[in-house]
């Protein structure tokens, strides 16, 4: 079977592009919107081609009102359709903010069932290109405190593909956050088929013995490096790709910290509050009697991302990855 | 047509029937038969008693918080006779007489402000959507869902509401700007009762009247007097044609006075008058359309009874919604989600320990 | 001294009312509006009378628009006045959310210290009182997670009284939280005479040996109704009311999770990536050798607090807190 | 009053001279003299000439971005040259002229998209705000602004810009209702540039023109040819006298021309023809000003050396932008907050342990 698969290279802009794609041919339901996101495919051409494929009643450009891009899809997604919405930047989220915890996350609940939300709400996400402000941000554990939400962020072009899809069928709404900074920079064989990743499943990267560090999206390249580097120094990672925040695959990565006795956590939001705390909290819950060294959280400063001249002091380096990693396996 | 001639640039106000229930405005008189206009008559009696009985209910402590529509029957009425099965309603949360016509049941009422889930399952409403308190919101719900029926070429029309505050959030501007340019069949009401909460309508905003707002989003709005039922009827007619010609959207201001308090638990003579109630009262759509059916002779029933007879069906629904099977845990749980995720399983399992350990400690 | 102070019964509605009326009367600068807080005192009354003995334009009804009452705050704040703003429920301070992280909290950074924004935003938070839909919640862990923000949550009048004072006088924004299920409940003798209360500190209401029991707000006094049964039990809890969520002072916690090697987080919010998260996350990083027992989280169910009938099955009972503080105990 | 002759109902718009630098609308010629005139020009020579060196240092990989403003001049010299010391300006990105002569520096520009913090520090600049990226949110704080030197009695007048698409966010509505009813002296500007980035404004609003939202909040707004400056300049001095004698805000919409992409990212051939492009540019505020100048026989200076001067003094400020002293850890801290948590200085203490680490490792 696997075989047979028409493989093709694929950026993740060209993964979830496809995806997309792939869910408006086969479902009349599903449509897609957001600023920019109709003619011209928007700002990072993500959607790109799809309005000329499947015409301008499906895929279209919005006007700039974060707000009402989500407040209408959620009328749509709960009069039939399945709306997949772009905003343009993670720090553009926030206006749709309301929308999002007052209504998208609560409507199944509050209709007991009757209504549901099968929507996608989409956006890069993450430092790294030397943005401005507002363009740099990682907001995973603000949507993922708030109950009725999934949140999804994959790390390849294949996840991409695969979680897209699954986010599209989900009868959940999902809030699907996408690497900006490796959107290109990754290339990797993906099937043209459609396939999906389930939601709520972490994936074992790599297997290791000292340590398991926890990272995923544009964090996972950065940790492949530091690997590297722990190699070098004898140290055995097991790396886990988190894929989704919330569900968190608990089992998945407790299974890893009985194993290894210790957790480094990796990722680029501020420290405090974050999905970095969820995770030394579910390690304590967990496997407390299995943690030989405190669990590290190798995160942002508590700080805006700075603009572009300071945003490598900001942002988590390999280096700086392998560092917490050798004193964690050392303490 | 209603919404060209009478322009709310210049603040005109439709009115077909005066205070004593007079027509003034013949031409725009709606064609109903009495059979009609008495069943209007009956629906706004039904509501009324509802309603008062609602508020008395709440003050006996059988409910937590119930916000009266005391006044609002005509607008109520109007909307609701002018939709079909298959239509939709969005509602804010003071439209229990329109929810009511839709098939909503005054048990659901209950038991939503009895703190209940429950009362937002509209078992037998098609197409209602649960009440939203997040002022606003509602708003672009509608638009999306005139999105929807529109692309999947359904005939269905979709009703919503919102409060004279509610004009002032950012999401009524938002979703009023993207229905002008989809041009989607919904029908948008403002019921302006003059006041959000102790706010007048004029500390809301400098606008000449709400219906004005309509010329930002490039859609047709008129205002109208929300206590004159027929000028309601006409005007909801006028619209539902309007959106099943494909034309669009529009805008409503149904002028009206919140005759009661906020909710229950508002006391209004902070900051209004006896006088200014007392102005408002002669208005009351009930009497209106009860001095017009009296000019007319078609009134026939006996009111008392009628009254009566309602009392005995919300009685009933109230009784229905207090005995309702007590709150379990599984409803806290079950619908989160679709597909419910383990962590929440866990809680819930967690809880239930807890439960048991408390149970043994008795 | 002490002696000298005349002191007032107050609840904390009043001891709130006390602090506005003190620096409004002293301060030229200090403005306060929400939706219905001017004439009408706000729908919870704490601001009562206020507009009366200040003016119409110092104290005022807002229209409803919160993002609006918080932008334009911030256009105060940035030109000279001390505006203190009312939302009227925690599930109404969503719409002023982008305002909050993308403005608020950062114009002090964007304009490199030129632009500060000294201004308090205050909302009654959290469950209990048999509210509707958006009228019961939690959102602690959201605004402290925005860096920039100050936010802070009294559990008795007298501190109530005195961080509202500091509040308002901070050169920083902040954040408070007023536990509206206690807004009545408790009375307390608070000196009639300015205070206040720094920000960022903790007290430590009981002190005790076996395990530290963390809360804020409105769990307080929950949690003092299961020390009594812990008493009973022979356990010796050591009780810390946060009163500030960020900065959390570490320095308190930590040293008494060093003296009892336990701790139980209280609180309403949902569990997952929540306070709890964050405060498990200071008790490994801080005090990691010093854990006898796995942290301990006794926090809302990750749901939509349920409607009246409901939500006595999700809120925080002391025998709940109880219950957990025995089980961590026995560990 | 402009204001009252260009009704934006009727979809009038305001102008004062033509495409060929003639007077069309004498009545409405504001009484300039030639040497204010001169300098307009000279200022819109200065902006058009930075920003075109601009749009090409990005192009050299110099910067990281930059929003062209070609095309705006007109706007930015006319609202520029209306505005005193102690008024205040509350732009949002595309206003890089108004914000020299509020006394900004390119060096700032520059820094700002050199991605330097420094660049929103604006040093001699009095009352200009950060440039505000979340579309929107800057024209509340300038109703804030408003407010609070309305209340201080103080003789400042507020100016803020937003773009036409802008004005479909929430933000936009609330900030002009809030306008309206605290009658704040804020002078609310439009600049219709006909994109948001691919979409034109016809997709962004069914209204007839973006002056009419005007009307859903009570104060006067009006459509104005923004490349022309005449009609800008007796737009705003307009506009400041209404202000001034404190009868509240105004909203000017003022038609341009993006002549350049959105930012350097951008390809505008992707979404525009040729056509509308030469069309517009028939229109440009520079050649409509020369000529009026031409006509009349006023401007005598020689523009090229005009440009060479302009350019190396771009040139020195670009220069020491990019001559600025490193970034500091420091930096990232020290303006978070005014008091900072002890948390942000452990952060800072621990990150500087881990660059000894990784200095030790060399
Ligand atoms: C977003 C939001 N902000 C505040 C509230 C609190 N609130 C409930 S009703 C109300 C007043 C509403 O006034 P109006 O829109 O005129 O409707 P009415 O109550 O008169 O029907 C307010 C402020 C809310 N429900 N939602
Ligand atoms: C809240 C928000 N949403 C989206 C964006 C991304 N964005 C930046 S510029 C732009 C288009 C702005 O168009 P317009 O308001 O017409 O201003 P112009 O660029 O033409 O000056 C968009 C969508 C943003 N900056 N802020
Ligand atoms: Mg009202
Ligand atoms: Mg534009």
């Amino acid at each position: 079977m696997e075989g047979e698969q028409k493989m093709s290279v694929m950026t993740i802009v060209q993964a979830i592009n496809n995806a997309l794609d792939i869910k408006l041919a086969e479902d009349k339901t599903v449509v897609m919107y957001g600023e920019d996101a109709g003619l011209e495919g928007g700002v990072f051409r993500v959607t790109e081609g799809l309005q000329k494929k499947h015409g301008v009643e499906r895929v279209f450009d919005a006007p700039i009102a974060e707000s009402a891009i989500v407040g209408t899809a959620l009328g749509m997604a709960m009069s039939g359709l399945r709306p997949v919405v772009e905003l343009q930047f993670d720090g553009f989220s926030y206006p749709a903010f309301n929308q999002i915890i007052s209504n998208v996350s609560r409507m199944n609940n509050r209709s007991r069932g009757m209504y549901k939300a099968p929507m996608v709400i989409r956006f890069p996400y993450g430092g790294g290109i030397n943005a401005l402000e507002h363009h740099s941000e990682s907001p995973e554990a603000l949507y993922s405190h708030i109950p009725g939400l999934k949140v999804v962020v994959p790390s390849t072009p294949h996840d991409a593909k695969g979680l897209m899809i699954a986010a599209i069928e989900s009868e959940d709404p999902v809030i699907f956050m996408e690497p900006k900074r490796i959107y290109r920079a990754i290339k990797q064989e993906v099937s043209d088929d459609k396939f999906s990743i389930p939601i709520g499943k972490a994936k074992v990267l790599t297997e290791g013995t000292d340590v398991t560090v926890v990272a995923f999206g544009a964090m996972i390249r950065e940790c492949q490096k530091a690997l590297v580097m722990a190699k070098e120094a004898g140290i055995s990672v097991e790396l886990i790709d988190l894929r989704t925040i919330y569900p968190l695959d608990k089992e998945t990565i407790v299974n890893s910290i009985k194993k290894t006795g210790k957790i480094v956590i990796v990722a680029e939001a501020p420290t405090s509050f974050s999905v970095g705390g969820e995770l030394m909290a579910i390690a304590n819950e967990e496997a407390f009697l299995y943690l030989e060294a405190p669990p590290k959280r190798v995160m942002g400063f508590d700080t805006i991302v700075p603009l572009a001249k300071g945003e490598p002091l900001y942002m988590i380096s390999p280096d700086r990855i392998f560092y917490e990693i050798e004193r964690t396996v050392k303490f | 047509m209603i919404f060209n001639d009478f322009n709310p640039l210049e603040d005109k106000i439709f009115r077909v029937i005066d205070n004593d229930g007079k027509v003034i405005n013949k031409e725009y008189m709606p064609d109903l038969d009495d059979e009609t206009i008495i069943q209007a008559y009956k629906h706004m009696l039904f509501f009324r008693t509802a309603d008062e009985m609602a508020v008395s209910f709440q003050r006996q402590g059988r409910m937590y918080t119930y916000p009266p529509c005391l006044g609002h029957e005509a607008i109520h009425a109007a909307s609701g006779m002018n939709m079909r099965d298959q239509d939709w309603l969005v509602p804010a949360f003071r439209e229990v007489g329109i929810m009511l016509l839709k098939g909503v049941s005054m048990k659901e009422i209950f038991l939503y402000y009895m703190g209940n889930e429950e009362g937002s399952n509209f078992k037998k409403a098609n197409h209602v959507i649960p009440i939203s308190i997040s002022i606003g919101s509602q708003y672009l719900h509608a638009t999306g869902i005139g999105y929807s029926v529109k692309y999947q070429k359904k005939d269905e029309i979709v009703f919503t509401s919102i409060g004279d505050g509610g004009t002032s959030e950012g999401d009524f501007s938002e979703a009023l700007n993207f229905a002008g340019n989809w041009k989607v069949p919904v029908i948008y009401t403002i019921q302006n009762n003059q006041y959000a909460i102790s706010v007048p309508v004029k500390n809301q905003t400098n606008a000449i009247n709400l219906a004005v707002k309509s010329v930002g989003f490039g859609i047709p709005g008129v205002k109208v007097d929300g206590n004159d039922f027929f000028a309601m009827y006409a005007t909801y007619k006028e619209a539902v044609e309007y959106a099943k010609a494909g034309k669009g959207a529009v805008l409503i201001e149904a002028l009206t006075y919140r005759k009661g308090a906020h909710t229950t638990s508002d006391d209004p003579t902070k900051y209004r008058t006896k006088e200014e109630e007392t102005e408002w009262h002669k208005t009351d759509p009930m009497h209106r359309l009860k001095k017009y059916m009296d000019h007319k002779g078609i009134w026939k029933e006996n009111e008392e009874e009628l009254i009566e007879k309602y009392k005995l069906e919300v009685d009933k629904q109230f009784e229905e919604a207090e005995n309702m099977p007590p709150y379990k845990l599984d409803d806290v749980f079950q619908h989160m989600y679709v597909d419910m995720p383990d962590d929440l399983r866990k809680q819930k399992a967690d809880y239930e320990q807890f439960l048991t350990w408390k149970e043994s400690k008795k």
